[in-house]
């Protein structure tokens, strides 16, 4: 690996990811997938997001949708745990809570490949330092 | 994929749901069958916004326009006009409380926010076992700006200037004690992180690790630049697998990049970091406690002087700082001090993470501004109290803080005025309680843990708190005094003033304030020997309504311990004398014909 | 206990040995000694708090002082199943004594027991940090949240058979 | 050194920068109570927990009290040491304390002398406080041949602790468990005897309460005398004499041989012996030993151990053979002059006064604690009767005379008893640090250059600095000595030998600070090392006024091996005085 000798290089290394979000082994356009990410803190796996996470890997995979999962920390809703972040392509993220199977399942079929908002969204209720 | 193209998102949160927002969303539904566009817009309901006080909300994406107070007759308004003719509805449009400036721009709206997150900032936004989603936002540059541009001196200066102050609970100046380690020569020096984060019902530290690892790595690392330390330890609970596994992680990834260790941006500061685990002892918390734990001693503390900045780990200037503190310095680095301080109190700067908990509708990591109110937390936060039950008091500080009631919820929250007010910041921890509460069991409750977790150093703390315990149950049985409760308040005065750490120091804090704004709960048990929250058992007595027993034989079945007669289809009885107060009867009963005195 | 008999297997005391060793036998890991040795034998009995108090040289009342003082050693042996029930403020708030009292009425044990068959112990821990589910029960590695006192005998059923 | 001014209690104090408050009121006259605190100056131990919390004052500014034994002064502080708020607290602590704390003052043997009952004296405690709910933190007694803990009365203030793993570096106690049941153990809560413990007795000399004490032989002692059937006969150590007259109000370092002499006799003993004898008899075979070593070592043997360590002291041979039980073969082999005097007792005395070994009770007075259990070692016994059938302190004495109604002032000066009571100034100042050493200097020289000494004082081989060395010319032969008093410096200089780092020949090692004059079964000193001082002044004066000061001069000595020794080294000095050492470390069983 590549060591960062100077801010130049972190600046290079920033640049380089940010026009190519690595992803296990393929390195492709982000705006052309969908992104999938599941709060995976302690609370989150003790709810059950480590199965919903599978899940949604299988399934994405067995209905041949291009997307990406990846894990992040704690969102901040316990007590809508698991929750799941989803981008589509061109859109603003969109967070739900409760994920289970049944739900996820809901979440592919009509939000990922239809568009159609679940009942139930978490809005970022916060503001952020950087935007 | 489907031809919506336009979604209306109506806040359903407790706050918006209590204005009637469900009928909003009812009337926008109809309106836009009406107008026949159900194929183009959906409207769908949401979470809460964080802007319950001009709810109930409607966002409209894709165009982001939020609308305000919004009542159910709006509808039609909302679908002809912004439907179907794209044109905002100005009047519905969010308003500046104080300016009555309309807000069109979505961005300036974020403002209005209750949470502003800053040490939260990454998480459950990058993946924190991936190094370079960090480095995508704006990761380990302040390290590199801080090497490169800045000397030592004018980064503590930075951190000084910014006013943050310690999150685990003391609230000293973080530069300030930066400043403290650097001025003393030693050989090594030591960069302490503690995230023993012992306070039960707080978990901030642990979502950080778990969610941003990096940032506290990045900060521990400007930290020992500034300090003149090489070397830096976290310590952190056993009971956190999932925190100490990637952090793990994290503390290798930033070595193959060269952020830890040798001669780190090509300059000649090297620094690189260790784990130490803690073993269950809340009291370790304290510094002086945790040097003495992480050197493999028991965790007690040492009377100060002298500071761990002076002697600390293995006798070597020390400064320890919690997860929390650290997360907060990457960012004040990179956006300067003067935005850092203009977030929060006079005299309390920045943000504070905290662990809603207990009887709230929505449990959660928040980070707000100093200087909000407990109101705004716990109603429109945390959506109000579970089952719309009447709130009654927040336990603030963990078994070191104190409980708040009604009169304090319009406080602004920030150290200062918490401990005006008998209470502490702490680590953050927010138990939120309602009617259902005694607050004499939650004083026990409290001192248990203390008696449980004190280190028996000294004898306030070890024999005080357990005979403050004791005190206790003796009135939750049903046993106390008038005298007892003077007596716990003047032991407990006493143990505050007298004992060794912290921990003894604030003990008490939880029986001492609920005495004071709970006095006729606390007369209650001690002269009526009632509880009038119903939670003390040995106060309880069950009873049966005659006119409401038909003699069904149910409740006699269900009791343990045969302290129920009565022949079938006539009244029955209960001996009190018998009664072990489980409650069997009275859930088995169908027909309301028992009751709890 | 007069005359403690100590008794450990060679390839046991040659585990211990090796832990101490990968931490150079330093006296302020001993804490970090203490919690590998008790990752590799479930627990810390006094023969081998002895054979760490010989390889850090460290007196063994200093040792056995060090794990009595914190709640994570332990000198007894837990079930296979240990179940810890957390009694943190937020569980606590949320019913976790009625479902503490369900496990202990179910398996019969107290709090720091281990049911005879060996299969299951309950001891009480402070806060596992998932306080948006509480009460928070765990089995071994796994979490149960917002389990109510009805949830106790399925819960119980789910490792019966182990 | 940089100056303070403070007030207490409007009193203007000016100390030096680094004073704590405690030390600061207590150069104007003021005594803050205190309790867990205790300063052992000339040990360099200032131990100050801050744990039992009685010495708080109150400093104006500060949020809480202040533990005055903990906080160093600053410039313009302001203190108060007995407002209301200070009272109330420390009664409120003392209280507390108290609630947890056995009630049996009567019958507790520390009574009279306790720490917590002189402080519940002082702040008038009336009622036995938090009766009602008080849940008291128990444990079991643990009985051992020399130490009795009785944890129950134990109130933490870790003084034991200090002394045996700082001071002694022993190690066998610890803090353990937390918060109300924490406690001062050995591990496990094994029995003393069990531990590594050494029975140096240091614990129980600091213990301000009744929870660590020795084991009391004083109502078998009454027994025995009692009984007609018996001779009991008493040997008495040499700091004894220099001790016992404070349990009697007695300046401290009042010489009292002749009145102790005539209260033994009072008490009933058939022969009041002097330990100082067998001290004389240790001479002569531990310096015959050192200088077999010696001889052969120069000589050019290369298999000689050196340096030969002294082995008088109970509680530095169960240190060595607990923790350096490499060096089994170094010290000497000589046994204790309690055991020495208590073997040729059993044997070469019973016969000359014709009594039956088993009838023959031979007790010793002793300064050590320690000592108690060397009697009850199998080494020192002959068909399960022991050559010393017990042994009781300077403490069980005095409490004893007291018992038997004597006034001990009004005592006449009696003398020893003959022929074990005969004695010489090197067997008296086997009490102090540097004294066994002395002694075997006084008569080894002799024997190895065949000149007569011109002056028996060695002063380079006196005094309380904790390690001492001196050489010592043995006309033309330099010997180095080295000398040690507490076990934490014995262990700097076995840790030497280990490493091959030591340069000495002979090597004097004493358990307790000061050598015998502050071993565990003295009178209490409280932390006072003046007393020792004066104790150790008295063994030089004794030493001083005796006609005769080198032990192979003694003329009862020198019969005891016309008669029946032979010489020392022989066969039969083999069988009696000298004895081997054991590993004591607990062995690790493989299966």
């Amino acid at each position: 690996m590549t060591k960062i000798k100077n801010m130049a290089d972190l600046k290079k290394l920033k640049e380089q990811l940010q026009s190519d979000i690595k992803t296990e082994g393929k390195n492709v356009r982000p705006e052309s997938l969908v992104h999938v990410k599941i709060a995976m803190a302690t609370c989150s796996i003790a709810s059950g997001s480590r199965e919903t996470m599978n899940y949604l890997v299988d399934e994405l995979e067995k209905r041949n949708i291009d997307a990406v999962v990846t894990q992040t920390g704690c969102m901040g809703y316990c007590y809508a745990e698991p929750t799941v972040e989803v981008t589509l392509p061109g859109k603003e993220p969109v967070v739900y809570g409760y994920v289970d199977h049944h739900k996820a399942d809901e979440i592919i079929e009509k939000y990922i490949k239809n568009g159609i908002l679940l009942e139930g969204i978490i809005p970022v209720n916060y503001r952020k330092i950087d935007d | 994929m489907s031809e919506y193209r336009i979604h209306l998102l109506v806040c359903g949160g407790t706050g918006c749901l209590s204005q009637s927002s469900h009928a909003v969303a009812e009337s926008l539904i109809h309106e836009i069958k009406q107008q026949g566009l159900s194929d183009i817009a959906q409207v769908v309901s949401t979470g809460c916004f964080g802007l319950c006080e001009h709810g109930p909300v409607v966002k409209i994406i894709p165009d982001n326009t939020y609308y305000t107070h919004v009542k159910a007759e709006d509808a039609v308004e909302i679908v002809e006009e912004h439907v179907v003719k794209g044109r905002k509805v100005q009047r519905l449009l969010f308003k500046d409380p104080k300016t009555d400036k309309i807000i069109t721009e979505p961005g300036e709206l974020e403002a209005y926010k209750k949470q502003i997150r800053i040490a939260l900032r990454n998480c459950g936004v990058v993946n924190p076992e991936n190094i370079d989603e960090y480095i995508v936002r704006r990761g380990y540059e302040a390290l590199g700006k801080v090497l490169a541009e800045m000397d030592p001196h004018q980064t503590i200066d930075i951190i000084k200037k910014s006013g943050l102050r310690g999150r685990g609970g003391g609230g000293f100046s973080t530069g300030l004690k930066w400043e403290l380690t650097a001025i003393n020569e030693a050989d090594r020096k030591y960069v302490v992180c503690n995230a023993d984060e012992g306070d039960p019902g707080a978990f901030m530290d642990r979502s950080i690790l778990e969610g941003d690892p990096h940032s506290v790595i990045e900060a521990m690392a400007i930290c020992g630049y500034c300090t003149g330390a090489g070397e830096g330890l976290v310590y952190i609970r056993a009971e956190y697998p999932l925190a100490i596994e990637r952090l793990k992680t994290a503390i290798k990834q930033a070595r193959n990049y060269g952020l830890l260790g040798k001669n780190i941006f090509g300059s000649d500061f090297s620094f690189d970091i260790d784990l130490r685990y803690g073993a269950g002892a809340f009291v370790c918390g304290e510094e002086t406690a945790l040097i003495h734990s992480m050197e493999g001693k028991r965790g007690e503390p040492t009377m100060k002087p002298p500071f761990p900045s002076v002697a600390g780990y293995l006798g070597k200037p020390t400064t320890v700082n919690n997860v929390e503190t650290f997360a907060n310095v990457p960012p004040i680095i990179l956006n300067g001090h003067e935005w850092f301080s203009s977030i929060g109190t006079e005299k309390s700067k920045g943000t504070k993470v905290f662990a809603l908990a207990g009887k709230v509708n929505n449990v959660g990591l928040i980070e707000v501004p100093m200087g909000i109110t407990l109101r705004e937390v716990i109603f429109e936060i945390g959506g109000g109290i579970k089952g719309g039950k009447k709130f009654k008091a927040v336990q603030t500080g963990g078994p070191s803080g104190g409980c708040l009631t009604e009169k304090h919820l319009d406080i602004p929250i920030d150290y200062d005025n918490l401990i005006a007010a008998g209470s502490m910041m702490g680590s953050g921890g927010m138990i939120v309680m309602d009617e259902d509460d005694c607050m004499v069991d939650m004083a026990k409750f409290f001192l248990e843990f203390t008696v449980d977790e004190s280190c028996g150093k000294c004898a306030p703390c070890r024999i005080g708190n357990k005979r403050l315990f004791e005190l206790l149950e003796k009135i939750t049985k049903g046993n106390g005094v008038p005298e007892d409760i003077d007596r716990l308040v003047n032991l407990g005065n006493v143990i505050k003033d007298t004992s060794l750490c912290g921990l003894g120091q604030s003990s008490p804090n939880p029986v001492i304030s609920m005495i004071r704004n709970f006095p006729d709960e606390y007369k209650a048990h001690v002269t009526d020997k009632k509880c009038p929250s119903g939670v003390c058992k040995a106060l309880m007595v069950y009873e049966i309504i005659p006119e409401n027993c038909v003699g069904c034989t149910a409740c006699a079945r269900a009791c343990p311990v045969g302290a129920i007669t009565g022949e079938r289809k006539e009244v029955h009885t209960i001996d009190t004398s018998l009664c072990i107060k489980c409650g069997a009867c009275m859930d088995r009963c169908k027909f309301n014909a028992v009751i709890v005195k | 206990m007069s005359g403690i008999k100590v008794e450990l297997k060679k390839k046991d005391a040659d585990t211990i040995k090796e832990i101490c060793a990968s931490f150079d036998n330093k006296q302020d890991d001993l804490i970090n000694v203490l919690h590998k040795v008790q990752q590799s034998f479930g627990y810390l009995p006094a023969e081998i708090q002895e054979v760490v108090a010989n390889e850090l040289n460290i007196p063994l009342a200093q040792v056995y002082g060090v794990v009595t003082f914190y709640s994570f050693f332990t000198m007894v042996p837990k079930g296979r199943h240990p179940i810890s029930i957390c009694t943190g403020t937020a569980c606590y708030v949320r019913g976790a004594e009625n479902v503490l009292s369900e496990f202990k009425k179910e398996l019969k044990i107290e709090v720091g027991q281990t049911t005879a068959d060996g299969r299951f112990s309950i001891s009480c821990l402070r806060c596992v940090g998932a306080c948006g589910l509480a009460p928070v029960v765990m089995v071994g590695d796994k979490t149960y949240g917002r389990v109510s006192p009805e949830m106790v005998k399925d819960i119980i059923k789910e490792y019966e058979d182990q | 050194m940089e100056k303070v001014k403070l007030t207490i209690d409007q009193k203007a104090v000016e100390v030096p920068k680094g004073t704590t408050i405690l030390k600061a009121a207590r150069t104007v006259g003021i005594e803050i109570p205190t309790l867990c605190y205790m300063h052992l100056e000339d040990l360099n131990i200032e131990h100050k927990p801050g744990g039992c919390r009685v010495c708080v004052v109150e400093v104006q500014g500060r949020k809480n009290l202040a533990p005055s034994c903990a906080t160093e002064v600053s410039e313009g502080m302001i203190v108060n040491t007995h407002s209301i708020r200070v009272l109330n607290a420390r009664k409120t602590v003392l209280e507390l304390i108290l609630s947890d704390h056995p009630k049996d003052c009567l019958i507790c043997p520390k009574s009279g002398n306790c720490e917590l009952q002189d402080l519940a004296i002082k702040m008038g405690i009336r009622e036995i406080p938090y009766q009602d709910i008080a849940e008291m933190s128990t444990y079991r007694t643990d009985f051992s041949p020399a130490i009795i803990r009785d944890m129950n009365k134990c109130i933490m203030c870790r003084r034991c602790e200090t002394m045996c793993n700082e001071f002694q570096t022993v190690g066998a106690l610890s803090a353990i468990n937390r918060g109300f049941m924490s406690v001062v153990a050995p591990a496990f809560e094994m029995d003393l005897e069990d531990s590594v413990c050494t029975y140096c007795g240091q614990c129980v000399a600091v213990c301000p309460t009744g929870a660590l004490t020795e084991v009391d032989h004083t109502n078998r002692l009454i027994r025995d005398l009692a009984n007609p059937a018996k001779t009991v006969i008493v040997q008495t150590a040499p700091a004894v004499r220099a001790a016992l007259g404070e349990m009697f109000d007695l300046e401290p370092g009042t010489l009292v041989t002749g009145k102790m002499v005539a209260a033994l006799r009072r008490l009933g003993f058939k022969y009041v012996f002097d330990t100082d004898f067998a001290a004389d008899l240790t001479i002569l075979e531990e310096g015959s030993e050192l200088l077999d070593r010696l001889t052969r070592h120069l000589n050019g043997d290369k298999s000689v151990k050196l340096p030969i360590l002294t082995s008088c002291c109970p509680g530095w041979v169960n240190f060595f053979e607990s923790q350096f039980t490499d060096l089994l073969d170094i010290p000497s082999t000589a046994r204790s002059p309690q055991q020495m005097f208590g073997s040729i007792a059993k044997t070469y005395f019973a016969d000359k006064i014709d009594v039956k070994r088993e009838d023959l009770i031979v007790v010793s007075i002793m300064p050590c604690l320690a000592k108690k259990y060397e009697c009850t070692r199998d080494e020192f016994k002959v068909n399960g009767n022991p050559d010393v059938d017990y042994s009781i302190s300077t403490r069980e004495l005095g409490n004893l005379i007291k018992q038997a109604n004597i006034d001990f002032h009004s005592l006449p000066d009696e003398e020893f008893d003959l022929p074990l009571g005969e004695s010489t100034g090197a067997g008296v100042i086997f009490g102090a640090t540097g004294g066994v050493i002395e002694a075997a200097v006084r008569t080894a020289y002799e024997l190895f250059t065949k000149k007569t000494l011109d002056s028996v004082d060695f002063n380079e081989l006196r005094g309380m600095d904790g390690i001492r060395e001196a050489t010592i010319d043995f006309a033309g032969t330099p010997i180095n000595i080295g000398i040690a008093h507490g076990l934490g410096r014995a262990r700097k200089l076995l840790e030497d030998i280990r490493n091959g780092k030591s340069h000495y020949h002979a090597i004097e090692i004493m358990a307790c600070p000061g050598g015998c004059i502050g071993g565990g079964g003295q009178p209490l000193h409280h932390g006072n090392f003046e007393i020792l001082k004066k104790r150790m002044e008295a063994i030089y004066r004794e030493d001083q006024n005796k006609p005769i000061r080198k032990s192979h001069e003694n003329p009862y000595i020198i019969k005891l091996y016309e008669e029946f020794l032979g010489k020392p080294l022989s066969d039969k000095s083999h069988k009696l005085l000298h004895t081997h050492y054991v590993d004591k470390r607990k062995k690790i069983i493989y299966i």
